[in-house]
């Protein structure tokens, strides 16, 4: 199918693969879309940019076939086309990378990529030609991974490569990758960007959804950008300064970035771990965090950072290692002592351990806090809650009809604010932040390290784990680095990228390094 | 799910949350109707009474088993420990004589130790609800068995007995409305479970856990003392059921009991909880009891031959709930 | 019975009250003649397959004999060939077993005795008007034979009484008592219902009481709360069987059996009626259980 | 979960998944142990036999809830299917007198026509499987008194009906090892399910619908489709066990059949296949199904009073599925 466009893709005049206009969706109470418009050339790689909720994903579903649209236009190769069905739009040559990651747990990586699609032999499934394709598309990928691992054991990480395995296997003209980079660490999305030129050369047109700034610059042809459902504006995206991009996004210009503010080196001790231990995954790791500090954790994919926060915080069992809180060593089997200990996590994986999607933004931001809205016989102070919950939609720019939408029908990057105003609201004196700007917006983002700045000086002590080292440098005082399950080091605040990424691929123990405490 | 892409009130006209609850009687509404039109007989105090009281057990086990369900368990034991707690009133009241409060404290008690039992089985020893409550059905029944030599116990001994469910508190007052005790005993506990589920810390846990227990353990709740908390909760719903049906019978037979978690369940997934925990009402729950007794009450006031009873029961309940569906998909 | 005998009784039902009497017959036969006796059955009379796995493990056990009162008669019979291979003797009680290999059977005549019931019906009612039946079961052999033998009497000697309306309520009290409540409602005008068995019968009588109604109730076999209401006269009288005599004769004549003694084909445990007035008699008293 | 964050085996000891699965019989072997132990007369062919014909009917049920229960499904009208097919052999053999060819497909396919109804409804209308097996079950009983006219219907002029499960083809070749045909039935019918789960696409997708039903949607599978033919298939495996009692009775028994669902999900859960859905295997199933006959015959062979027996039962359900459990988070 691809080759037959290439020809074309050759000419900058090409006809548009895909033109949107008029697109209208309302959802109860919420007018997503409204005017929407949207063109794709082949060959082309054009980004949509928006801030939360301002409709992407929503666009890219009505093209995709999963939301039947209210109103609008869809035109494929200039032909108007009706697409009802996620079958119909992969029939036509549409393939979409959802921002929520729609994986069956309960099989393998082979299995989710080929799901009905699987090679058959006189009816039977011919398990050995899935798992060679598989392991196929992931060598073109260079991605290590076995196809016959369960979905339900990889990170979000290795998740996020088997959709993007599965979206390349449909072998499309037209490919939605929704945030494909935001579990993404360097080294992959680097992986990824390789991928997307390729195809790019064979003519596929490829949208591309993502709030990293940088990564705009690095791909795209041309950036189209939404704001409350309504088109802004289509610019070319070399020429166009990122600074412009926002401004058209948030209706405005961003004042600047908040600066990191120094922390008293003689603050006391808010957090001492040492010698954590667990298996291959957390090996001897030991580190202290002074109140008012912000120490940001650097590593691969795979490097065990959530796995040493997860052991930290009671989520998982240890084998070994103390943990002292404000010089006292406390003992910590679950995640109930770790927060009766002034401890929060954030986890990075929202949809699984952050967010009760059933409940309403009111009660998921109450969730952690709930006892402290707990009146005489249990009763709830539902006022103080709503007025709890009203704040921080304000505070983190909730896009959401009320307090009482149901989290679920957030858009991506709203739940993920969801999240953050729980562990804001339980005030915990030790916060530990994994992934935290993950799918939120530039404003958001920003808002979001003016706050952690604003709550290290406060005097509270932070963790933020991080895939992205821009944000690490950003925001961290000291910059820890693990690899492979050990703690490799620990860097001032304004060290270098190639320093940190040393570290990171450091893969002998060097006892020598270690800064612990 | 179709549901989501369902594009919803372009029109502007917003149909008010009242109207929209009074909808959800449409199934039941519809029943009445019918049998309202097809016998003189139905539409008669006394039946509509005889409706009620017949609603009253199978009502508060269902809303125990509510209480469950939206934590995303499952109660299979709720039947055979309503038996179990009226044997426990009729040890106390007829084997060792013990005043009237005494039964009614000790049956409740009952209930609430057997749902601690359940609760910590389930929430320390990760064994599955189904597996969990399964076993304690057994054991409860066998226990009932045993406590009571296997014979039915008699509440001869303690007149005050039968009023509990076959008074009329309000009969006493209002001579033209003889509502039985046992129906106002299942409005009271349906309000005040819909006000535990609706306004205190226990409720709010049940549906969080129901939504995503693991987002709640990590939230630094005590997920297992909540969860035993609900199910001891259901329990000593079940000791009220089981006062009821005691009350109801003037005495406690060891041998009922079992398939009734069946009717209760049904009646807490007719009135739209869902299986997977997360969301339910109490008053869905009611609801769905009464399709249950007034399909019931109904098809036999109609002398339909029972075989058929039974196939037109199994339809109805398909198409009630069917008709909720679609009611919910346009609204 | 100088052995000590290991005699298997399979029944229909276990937690029932009147199963429970012919288990206390049965126990009280284990005592008097020093023999081992153990009591089973399923938890209803449908649970036919229940009863065949029941009476599988019984043979396994390796019995001196067996009492069975079959579900399904025809069911049981490779099992019965195998007890009779194993030279196992069987008893049948309860009801007949439709075949030769039981050596005797200990029975009541449900027929006989339900159309007992409809002429006390009619007598009470004056011969003419509606009735009812509220039964326990509707495929089961007792089931059967007592709605049959109610509604055949009925029609054959009585033309001005009228059977509106047989329901069935599982045995279950509760159950009984709301299918009781809805015939009430239904039929302003009945005269009487008929409980074909003791569940039956006291939700029958149960459903008389909520609704106040002063209809004929009429019950069968007996129980403390059955006895209760005759007494009190909400039921008008009620049929009873022996059933400790059942378990008892049972017993019995599976060590007659054992012992080499030649059985009757039949031994008739027999049925009664029974109301206020006699039900303190000696003789009455004696076949009725608690 | 924590299981959900455990990554597996790092440690070099990687037990072989032979042994593991090897394991998962534990609970049934340590029941065979003690019975064998406690009573000489357990571990006799002719009671072994006796375990495997009673396991029979449950198992091929329970085999038909596990297909079901890995979509995220329920099916309750197992047990009142079966006895609607064997009904509906009855008819054709008795009633019409036709050859016996024919009575077997009439019960399969009555069991695969029901299957496609609760699908249909399940899939097309949106109604929970709770509510649409809940009222099939309904249906399916009323039909099964109506067609035979509340009596049972005997298969006594069908020579060769009872031949179907208490005959033995190994018998008659091997009269050492009389293993009734009922038995090798289940455990064909459980090599094929087996096959179907794990070779075919149609197993792919139960357990792809149990896993998330939404992704397998977004992925362009017709969703519909294949779970209607789940509960198709679970149907006609339900038409089997329809043949199997139906031959063990030698006769239709109409009455019979609800409470036994019960068991067969009772069977799938203790086999380790989860409520939730996208997990389970048939090996799993078939242990739970002979974990619950053993234990209730060698309650029986020890003459346990039936009040304890159910008492144990209960008790030794949860700790099996507890030390399956411990079995697993230690592994
Ligand atoms: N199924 C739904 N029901 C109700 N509202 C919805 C639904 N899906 C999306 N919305 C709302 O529509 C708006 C647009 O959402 P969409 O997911 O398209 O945003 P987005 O631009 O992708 O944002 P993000 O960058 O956070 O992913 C949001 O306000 C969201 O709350
Ligand atoms: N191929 C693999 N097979 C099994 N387990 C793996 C594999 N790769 C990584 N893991 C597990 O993942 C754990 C690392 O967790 P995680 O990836 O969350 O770490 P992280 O440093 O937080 O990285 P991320 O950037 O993905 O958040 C390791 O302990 C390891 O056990
Ligand atoms: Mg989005
Ligand atoms: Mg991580």
């Amino acid at each position: 199918m691809a080759a037959g466009i290439s020809d074309e893709a050759l000419s900058p005049a090409a006809a548009p693969l895909v033109e949107m206009t008029g697109i209208d969706k309302s959802f109860p109470g919420v007018r997503a879309l409204s005017q929407a418009r949207f063109e794709l050339l082949p060959g082309e790689v054009h980004a949509l940019m928006g801030e939360n909720g301002a409709g992407k994903s929503t666009l890219m579903k009505i093209l995709s076939g999963v939301y039947a649209r209210d109103a609008g236009v869809v035109k494929l190769n200039g032909m108007p086309v009706e697409i009802t069905a996620p079958r119909q739009a992969q029939d036509l040559g549409i393939s979409i990378i959802h921002q929520e990651l729609a994986l069956m747990r309960d099989l393998t990586a082979a299995q989710n990529i080929f799901i009905g699609r699987e090679p058959r032999r006189f009816g039977i499934l011919d398990e050995a030609r899935l798992n060679r394709d598989a392991a196929a598309i992931f060598a073109s990928m260079n991605l290590r991974l076995e196809p016959t691992v369960k979905v339900e054991t990889l990170t979000i990480a290795k998740q996020q490569m088997v959709e993007i395995a599965k979206a390349l296997s449909y072998r499309s003209r037209v490919l939605i990758m929704d945030e494909p980079t935001a579990a993404l660490n360097d080294a992959e999305i680097a992986e990824l960007f390789a991928i997307i030129n390729r195809l790019k050369a064979e003519g596929v047109g490829i949208v591309y959804i993502s709030h990293k700034m940088d990564e705009i610059k690095r791909i795209s042809d041309r950036v189209t950008v939404m704001r409350d459902g309504e088109y802004v504006g289509t610019v070319p995206a070399a020429d166009t300064p990122i600074d412009t991009i926002i401004s058209m996004m948030v209706g405005r210009t961003l004042t600047n970035e908040a600066l990191v503010i120094p922390n008293a080196a003689d603050a006391p001790l808010a957090l001492e771990v040492r010698n954590l231990r667990r298996g291959r995954e957390i090996r001897d790791v030991s580190f202290s965090l002074r109140q008012g500090e912000i120490l940001g954790f650097a590593g691969l994919m795979g490097a065990g950072r959530t796995e040493t926060a997860r052991a930290i915080f009671g989520a998982d069992r240890r084998e070994g290692g103390e943990i002292w809180v404000r010089g006292q060593r406390v003992g910590i089997a679950s995640p109930r002592d770790a927060v009766e200990k002034g401890i929060g996590y954030l986890s990075e994986d929202r949809k699984l351990f952050g967010l009760a999607t059933g409940l309403d933004v009111r009660n998921n931001i109450a969730l952690a806090s709930l006892s402290r809205f707990t009146g005489p016989f249990g009763v709830l102070d539902e006022a103080g809650m709503a007025k709890a919950a009203q704040g921080a939609i304000r505070q983190l720019a909730i896009k959401t009809p009320s307090d009482t939408q149901e989290a679920r029908l957030l858009s991506g990057g709203n739940q993920q604010k969801v999240v953050i105003a729980k562990w804001l609201l339980r005030d915990c004196d030790i916060l530990i932040f994994d992934e935290p700007t993950r799918g939120i917006d530039v404003g958001a983002k920003s808002e979001i390290y003016k706050l952690l700045n604003a709550l290290a000086a406060e005097g509270k002590a932070i963790i933020v784990i991080s895939s992205e080292l821009p944000e690490i440098l950003r925001l961290s005082h000291r910059i820890a680095v693990m690899c492979e399950g050990r703690l490799t080091g620990i860097l001032p605040g304004g060290s270098s990228q190639e320093e940190i990424m040393r570290l990171a691929t450091m893969r002998e123990p060097a006892m020598e390094l270690r800064h612990a405490g | 799910m179709t549901d989501t892409a369902a594009p919803a009130q372009k029109s502007g006209i917003r149909i008010s949350g009242a109207f929209h609850r009074l909808l959800a009687f449409s199934g039941l509404i519809a029943l009445v109707v019918v049998f309202s039109l097809a016998s003189p007989n139905f539409m008669q105090t006394q039946n509509i009474l005889a409706i009620l009281q017949a609603t009253s057990v199978n009502g508060v086990l269902a809303i125990a088993a509510t209480l469950v369900i939206i934590t995303g368990g499952i109660d299979l034991s709720v039947g055979t420990l309503m038996t179990f707690c009226a044997v426990i009133a009729g040890v106390i009241l007829t084997y060792f004589g013990l005043p009237l409060p005494l039964g009614v404290l000790g049956a409740i008690l009952a209930g609430t130790a057997s749902g601690l039992v359940s609760g910590t089985v389930i929430a320390k020893l990760k064994v599955p609800p189904f597996i969990a409550t399964l076993g304690m059905m057994l054991i409860l029944k066998g226990l009932s068995l045993v406590i009571s030599g296997t014979r039915p116990i008699y509440f001869n001994d303690t007149p005050g007995f039968t009023q509990i469910s076959q008074g009329s508190i309000i009969g006493a007052l209002v001579p033209a409305l003889p509502i039985p005790n046992g129906v106002l005993i299942l409005f009271a506990v349906a309000l005040i479970a819909a006000f535990v589920l609706g306004k205190t810390a226990l409720g709010r846990y049940t549906f969080a856990l129901g939504s995503n227990e693991e987002a709640v353990r990590l939230s630094g709740v005590n997920v297992d003392r909540w969860k035993i908390a609900v199910y001891a909760t259901a329990g000593s719903i079940c000791g009220v059921a089981g006062l009821l049906i005691a009350s109801r019978l003037n005495s406690a037979q060891p041998a009922l009991g079992q398939g009734y978690e069946l009717d209760a369940i049904a009646a807490v997934v007719i009135g739209g909880t869902s299986l997977s925990g997360g969301r339910g009402t109490v008053l869905g729950t009611l609801i769905g009891a009464l399709i249950i007794s007034v399909l019931a009450n109904g098809l036999r006031i109609l002398s339909v031959a029972q075989e058929w009873q039974t196939v037109v029961t199994g339809t109805i309940i398909i198409l009630a709930v069917y008709a909720d569906i679609l009611r919910r998909r346009t609204l | 019975a100088q052995e000590n005998y290991d005699i298997a009784l399979i029944s229909k039902g276990f937690q029932h009250q009147f199963w429970q009497a012919v288990k206390a017959g049965a126990d009280q036969a284990a005592a008097e003649f020093g023999v081992n006796v153990t009591f089973e059955g399923p938890d209803t009379e449908t649970q036919v397959d229940r009863q065949m796995d029941m009476l599988a493990a019984a043979l396994s056990r390796q019995p001196d004999a067996i009492g069975f009162a079959a579900l399904d008669s025809q069911a049981a019979t490779p099992l019965l060939q195998q007890a009779a291979a194993a030279n196992i003797p069987i008893i049948a009680f309860d009801s007949g077993v439709d075949s030769d290999i039981p050596l005797t059977t200990v029975t009541t005549d449900n027929v006989a005795a339900a159309a007992l019931a409809a002429d006390k019906m009619a007598e009470l009612i004056g011969n003419a008007g509606k009735v009812a039946v509220v039964a326990h079961d509707q495929t089961s052999r007792t089931g059967i034979d007592r709605v049959d033998g109610f509604v055949n009497r009925i029609a054959e000697a009585y033309p001005d009484i009228e059977v509106v309306s047989v329901q069935y309520g599982g045995g279950d009290q509760l159950q009984s008592t709301e299918i009781t409540k809805s015939i009430l409602l239904a039929n302003p005008d009945l005269k009487g219902i008929f409980g074909a068995n003791e569940g039956s019968a006291l939700g029958v009588a149960n459903g008389k009481t909520e609704l106040g109604s002063d209809i004929v109730v009429i019950g069968f076999d007996s129980g403390a709360a059955q006895k209760g209401m005759v007494e009190s006269g909400v039921m008008a009288g009620a049929i009873t069987q022996n059933p400790v005599g059942i378990g008892y004769e049972t017993v019995k004549a599976a060590i007659g059996a054992l012992n080499g003694e030649t059985l009757p084909e039949i031994i008739d445990s027999g049925f009664d009626w029974y109301d206020a007035s006699n039900m303190n008699d000696p003789e009455i008293a004696a076949v009725l259980y608690d």
